[in-house]
């Protein structure tokens, strides 16, 4: 038979969820104003860390997450790691390209392997 | 090892399964392996937006300007609201309360989500539409960065119109649930469609708050 | 493997209650939940759509005999190939064996009374004839002639034909292998029978498992892009439209992400099809289970890094290049272990020769070369000569054609008594076998060649002096073609005249072949309990083989 | 029958330098297939007959897996893998860098035909007259759909991209006409987008550039254009205009905006004509308009060739 672990009906109280629900509010308001204050290319940081934040809060309560065996874990963890190979692997693509033109940097690497070989 | 065929099954069990418990683990793995297929659907244009975001920054600058915050914030209050209520559907289901009190919490989370997409068709598609923002149906925009900045619209309805598309399935699985729950479907023993609908309803409102950091904020708004 | 005693000299089929039997008419059928009707409803479906391909196929061998096109123009020709292309891959070998053997067979394999979840399971069959029917509207409104890449802008600025239709339908079909992957995965996961660890599954399930990881991480992807490129063709202006400043490239990387994955959805099944023909005919347990079991999962996740090969003369940075060119040549070991480890489970076996093992070694064979080819094009340097050329045509012609296709005709043979209770004529099937394997590599052996010499493919018409090679290629089709129409005609006709089966023809272990052919609609007779290793030959419960093929008749 | 198989063609001419080295590491690549597929099938073959079934009842013995054998057929081909890899990517990056001497050819591919240009001048349509011994530089751009440069004899071929260029470069090593091919399907008449590839010896080949209509070089009608669009209002030549000289610029590193250095070459110059505020020069406003649309992919070539013909003039200078 199937492993049957895991507590998946954990009862989560009330006031978990208003907690969760009001930090999610917050949240909302703060990446909404430190928007307007420039940070330069750290808004985008900021916005994105206090999205993933939120999405925590919400994958671990809402979806109780926090309460669901490990298998519930790996599959999430599999969905977020797929996307992470798309996004590296295109990127190493798209934003390499002009590499080949520009000798500094990186770009030194082609010199290096031809010395190589 | 619960025995199969026992005399009287709990309502809501399917032959194929062993126990509740089995069946109730299905659905959730079930639904988990589908928000994953949702992860890599909707991550395929996130790659494609980080990609040009990367190439084209000052053009997807200008055309998030374009889009006024207010709007987006009051949005995202509005599904995170949604959420909380459809947790205490879920929860007033779990612990047993009376059915009038599960269906409060179904129609108060459909409510809001019609909320969602009102606000999102009549000031802000709608609004666009007028101004000339809306690449290939009426585009009018003449400021600087004119290519990029119907790239980056394209980006804007593209990804704004998929989320739509899954707020109103969801409605749809939710005006379901709520003739299930009216029809007594639902126990304490067996609630997981109210459960994985759940997940979904949460997923798709974690995907908007990442659609409002992208869209909206990107890149400051100072 | 049961631990219960069944009787098992089963009274004849007709008059026990079988999954066939129990309920009679159309709407039985078109509503059923039970898991191995619903694989026979898709073995019909894409039988259809293989002889729709097929006939796609014939044809452009055919214009090809002469140089200047014997038969098509060239727009016609550019729609055939597109055609045979998309039907082949999208509506043939994504689904071939995952839904047909996978739907009757995982849920046997595994002891358990049906998927775990049967509506989504003829859900995903209705998405499936809807994506199917797309296609067709497609097709006989003249058909799309992008190829089935659908590289934009061609497919989506500037070609003529309907190709949002066509995309739809691609859509479409891809929701059904992503419910399918799914309810295997569950399945596998939680319905497996008392005793049935991960490390007592047979292979095929492991292969299965890896096939369904595919189906859920990659199929979203080519969705989402065939979406992305039906709007830039409805809008005229999308994301991958240049003078927006959108990159065509990027369409590339999406489209390659599912679909070099795709390319090992077709294979695994195979494999795993391979790993049960293998033992069960030379009756021997499989050399390094644990070796082959999880070179599944690795080719599974490795197929995921690799996509960027499709590109390396595509102006694609030569250091994504060089990344994505060491990563194919991962993919090429896990794929080794796999035939070294077929390869010595022969070793001191006791080796018979029935259709489904032709099959099996002509897979073995046929992979091997397929596989080979492909580290000439994992390699840079020659990948840049011959990338878009027949090279490529007849390398993937190996592994889907001379692996995939193989290694579903050898399951089809080897599982057809289980599946309808019948026998078909040993001999006609080897012979078909045989045929198979010598007409496929006189179709494709010859443009390995042809590529070297530098012919392109998707050429409508080609310099004279490729004209030999073309031939050799289009005769061999002809022989192929008589392969493929030999068991339609000899499977269908044991459907009613073929002798009674019986439990176990083959003698094999496993499952499956405990239960009476055709089994009961739940099954099994009793729910089995599991107490031993997969392939633990010589098989300890009675044989009963009376009709088979190659046995003395008492 | 011997000569019904010599009628067989089993190899491509090769007229290039760089296809020795391919050809080398093909005829490895088919060494390595031989002896794997041979091996295979032979033990196959030996074992089918060996232990094939001799009785309905035989019971074959139980065999175990091998550690060592299981080790080494994962560590053999990794280890082949590498050697293949090593080798193929030193010969692919080497094959990729035109040598900075080369002669340049512009090709623009449309819906079916190749338009090439000499920087002399002259043009042609799915020919392409070269000199032989001489590297040669393809510079390609297309008009409308995908398409793919690809010269068999020669082992070289990349896609020619809409809004882009890709380049690509040879060096002849033999006279003779070879086939041109598009090796990327781009439509209804793809498999007619061939042509001829004419190599000749230095003096034919100056002959062949004499020959023919007179016509001015890429650079004199880039200039042309230049004035014809007010280019030179703003870029004046000694740097006092509202945009920055453009003498010299070709080759050199230009800072940009944000730290990112980028040397300016063909696809740059394009950039800063057609989309020219995606360029941030520091201390230099963003006010040049866009010529998105006003000039076609001939001309934008036109211009480059005029750029970097100012450059070549300012490094004679010195």
């Amino acid at each position: 038979m199937s492993e049957h672990s895991g507590d998946t009906g954990h009862v989560v109280p009330v006031s978990t969820y208003v907690l969760v629900f009001l930090a999610l509010m917050a949240g909302t308001a703060l990446t909404t104003g430190v928007a307007y204050i420039d940070l330069g290319r750290w808004n985008t940081v900021v916005a994105l860390t206090i999205a993933v934040t939120k999405m925590m809060l919400v994958v671990l309560f809402f979806m109780h997450v926090k309460y669901a065996t490990g298998l519930t874990r790996i599959v999430i963890l599999a969905g977020f790691f797929w996307l992470g190979i798309m996004i590296t692997l295109t990127c190493s693509d798209e934003l390499t390209r002009v590499w080949e033109i520009n000798s500094a940097g990186w770009g030194g690497i082609i010199p290096f392997l031809l010395h190589l070989f | 090892m619960a025995a199969h065929g026992a005399d009287k099954h709990p309502p809501g069990f399917a032959h194929q399964f062993e126990d509740m418990a089995q069946q109730k683990e299905a659905s959730t793995l079930g639904m988990w392996a589908f928000l994953v297929t949702e992860i890599l659907f909707f991550g395929g244009m996130f790659t494609a937006y980080t990609i040009y975001r990367e190439l084209h920054f000052e053009s997807f600058v200008t055309g998030s300007h374009l889009l006024e915050v207010k709007f987006g914030a009051t949005n995202t209050y509005v599904l995170i609201c949604s959420s909380l209520t459809m947790a205490l559907a879920i929860r007033s289901a779990q612990t047993g309360k009376r059915k009038g009190q599960i269906i409060f919490w179904l129609i108060l989370t459909m409510i809001l989500g019609a909320l969602f997409l009102g606000l999102k068709l009549r000031f802000e598609w709608y609004r666009d539409y007028v101004d000339g923002i809306v690449p290939g149906i009426s585009w009018a925009y003449n400021g600087p960065h004119a290519p990029g900045v119907q790239m980056f619209m394209c980006f804007y309805f593209f990804m704004t119109g998929v989320h739509a598309l899954h707020m109103v399935a969801g409605l749809g699985i939710l005006t379901v649930l709520v003739i299930m729950t009216a029809r007594n479907k639902f126990s304490p023993e067996y609630y997981a469609p109210l459960e994985i609908s759940g997940l979904y309803w949460h997923f798709v409102d974690i995907v908007w708050i990442f659609l409002f950091a992208l869209l909206y904020l990107i890149g400051g708004r100072y | 493997m049961s631990t219960a005693t069944v009787d098992i000299h089963d009274h004849p089929a007709e008059s026990r209650v079988n999954y066939l039997n129990a309920n009679y008419g159309i709407k039985s059928w078109l509503l059923t939940t039970d898991h191995k009707r619903i694989g026979l409803l898709y073995l019909g479906t894409i039988t259809f759509m293989f002889l729709i391909g097929g006939t796609a196929a014939a044809l452009m061998r055919l214009n090809l005999v002469e140089p200047q096109g014997a038969l098509l123009e060239p727009e016609t020709y550019n729609k055939m190939f597109s055609t045979h292309g998309i039907v082949m891959v999208f509506f043939f070998l994504v689904p071939s064996i995952p839904a047909t053997l996978g739907n009757f067979l995982i849920p046997m394999m595994i002891g358990a009374r049906d998927v775990a979840f049967p509506k989504l399971n003829l859900m995903s069959w209705y998405l499936f004839i809807t994506g199917c029917a797309f296609a067709l509207v497609a097709i006989l409104s003249g058909g799309v002639d992008t190829g089935w890449t659908f590289y934009p802008p061609y497919s989506s600025l500037y070609s003529h034909t309907p190709v949002v239709i066509m995309a739809l339908g691609v859509f479409i079909a891809g929701f059904s292998s992503i419910l399918t992957g799914l309810n295997f995965v569950v399945t596998i996961h939680k319905m497996r029978a008392p005793g049935m660890t991960w490390f007592r599954l047979p292979l095929f399930i492991w292969a299965l498992y890896a096939t369904s990881l595919i189906f859920i991480l990659g199929t979203p992807v080519i969705a989402i892009t065939l979406f992305l490129l039906g709007l830039e063709r409805l809008l005229h202006v999308g994301i991958f439209d240049p003078a927006i400043g959108g990159d065509p490239l990027l369409f590339q990387h999406l489209f390659w992400f599912y679909s070099h994955p795709a390319v090992y959805i077709m294979i695994l099944p195979s494999m795993g099809v391979v790993s049960e023909l293998i033992t069960a005919f030379s009756r021997k347990k499989i050399f390094g289970y644990s070796f082959v079991a999880f070179s599944s999962l690795a080719i599974a996740v490795i197929s995921f890094i690799v996509w960027g090969h499709h590109m390396f003369v595509t102006g694609q940075s030569i250091y994504a290049g060089l990344v994505f060119s060491v990563l194919s040549f991962l993919v090429a070991i896990p794929s080794a272990v796999k035939v070294f480890n077929w390869t010595a489970t022969l070793y001191k076996g006791s080796i018979s020769y029935q259709a489904p093992m032709l099959y099996a070694l002509g897979f073995i064979g046929l992979f091997t070369m397929g596989g080979l080819t492909g580290l000439f094009l994992a390699s840079l340097a020659t990948d840049v000569h011959l990338n878009g050329t027949y090279f490529v045509v007849a390398h993937f012609h190996y592994i889907m054609v001379g692996g995939a296709l193989m290694g579903y005709l050898g399951g089809i043979h080897f599982w057809w008594p289980k599946i309808t209770g019948r026998l078909y004529p040993d001999m006609w099937a080897r012979v078909a076998a045989v045929i198979v394997f010598v007409g496929f590599n006189l179709t494709f052996f010859p443009q390995f060649i042809v590529g070297y010499l530098g012919m392109p493919r998707r050429y409508a018409v080609y310099p004279a002096e490729f004209q030999v090679l073309n031939v050799m290629s289009s005769a061999g089709a002809s022989v192929l073609a008589v392969g493929y129409i030999i068991p339609l005609v000899y499977l269908t006709w044991s459907m009613r005249y073929g002798p009674e089966a019986g439990r176990n023809p083959w003698g094999a272990a496993g499952l499956e072949w405990t239960t009476p052919s055709p089994p009961p609609t739940e099954n099994f007779e009793v729910p089995p309990i599991v107490t031993e290793d997969a392939y633990n030959y010589p098989i300890k419960q009675p044989r009963d083989y009376p009709n088979a093929p190659g046995v003395a008749r008492v | 029958m011997a000569a019904a198989w010599a009628m067989i063609p089993i190899q491509p001419p090769a007229a290039s330098s760089i296809a020795e080295g391919v050809d080398k590491l093909y005829y490895l690549l088919t060494g390595i297939t031989l002896f794997f597929t041979v091996l295979i099938f032979s033990i196959i073959f030996y074992f089918m007959v060996k232990y094939r079934r001799r009785s309905e009842d035989e019971v074959a013995p139980e065999t175990h897996t091998s550690m060592v054998l299981e080790l080494s057929w994962t560590i053999i081909p990794s280890l082949i893998c590498v050697v293949l890899f090593v080798w193929a990517s030193a010969l692919y990056v080497r094959n990729s860098r035109p040598p900075t001497a080369s002669t340049e050819i512009f090709v623009i591919g449309k819906q079916w035909m190749w338009h090439i240009q000499h920087p002399e001048g002259p043009r042609e349509i799915d020919e392409l007259h070269v000199p032989v011994g001489v590297p040669i530089k393809v510079t390609a751009t297309s008009q409308d759909v995908i398409h793919d440069f690809y010269i068999p004899a020669f082992r070289v071929k990349k896609d020619v991209l809409p809004g882009r260029y890709t380049s690509l470069w040879f060096q002849p090593t033999e006279t003779g006409t070879f086939h041109l091919f598009c090796a990327q399907y781009c439509g209804t008449s793809h498999s007619q987008m061939i042509g001829w590839v004419y190599v000749m010896e230095p003096k034919d080949y100056a002959d062949w550039l004499a020959g023919g209509e007179k016509t001015e070089s890429m650079a004199q009608q880039g200039e042309r254009l230049f004035t014809q669009f007010g280019c030179d209002s703003c870029h004046v030549s000694d740097g006092t205009g509202r945009g920055p000289s453009l003498a010299g610029v070709y080759g050199k590193p230009e800072q940009l905006a944000g730290g990112e250095t980028r040397v300016v070459d063909e696809s740059l110059i394009r950039q800063a004509i057609l989309v020219p505020n995606s360029i941030h020069v520091p201390g230099r406003q963003p006010i040049m308009p866009t010529y998105q649309g006003q000039l076609n992919e001939e001309q934008i070539l036109q211009l480059i060739a005029y750029v970097k013909s100012l450059g070549s003039q300012e490094r004679n200078a010195k």
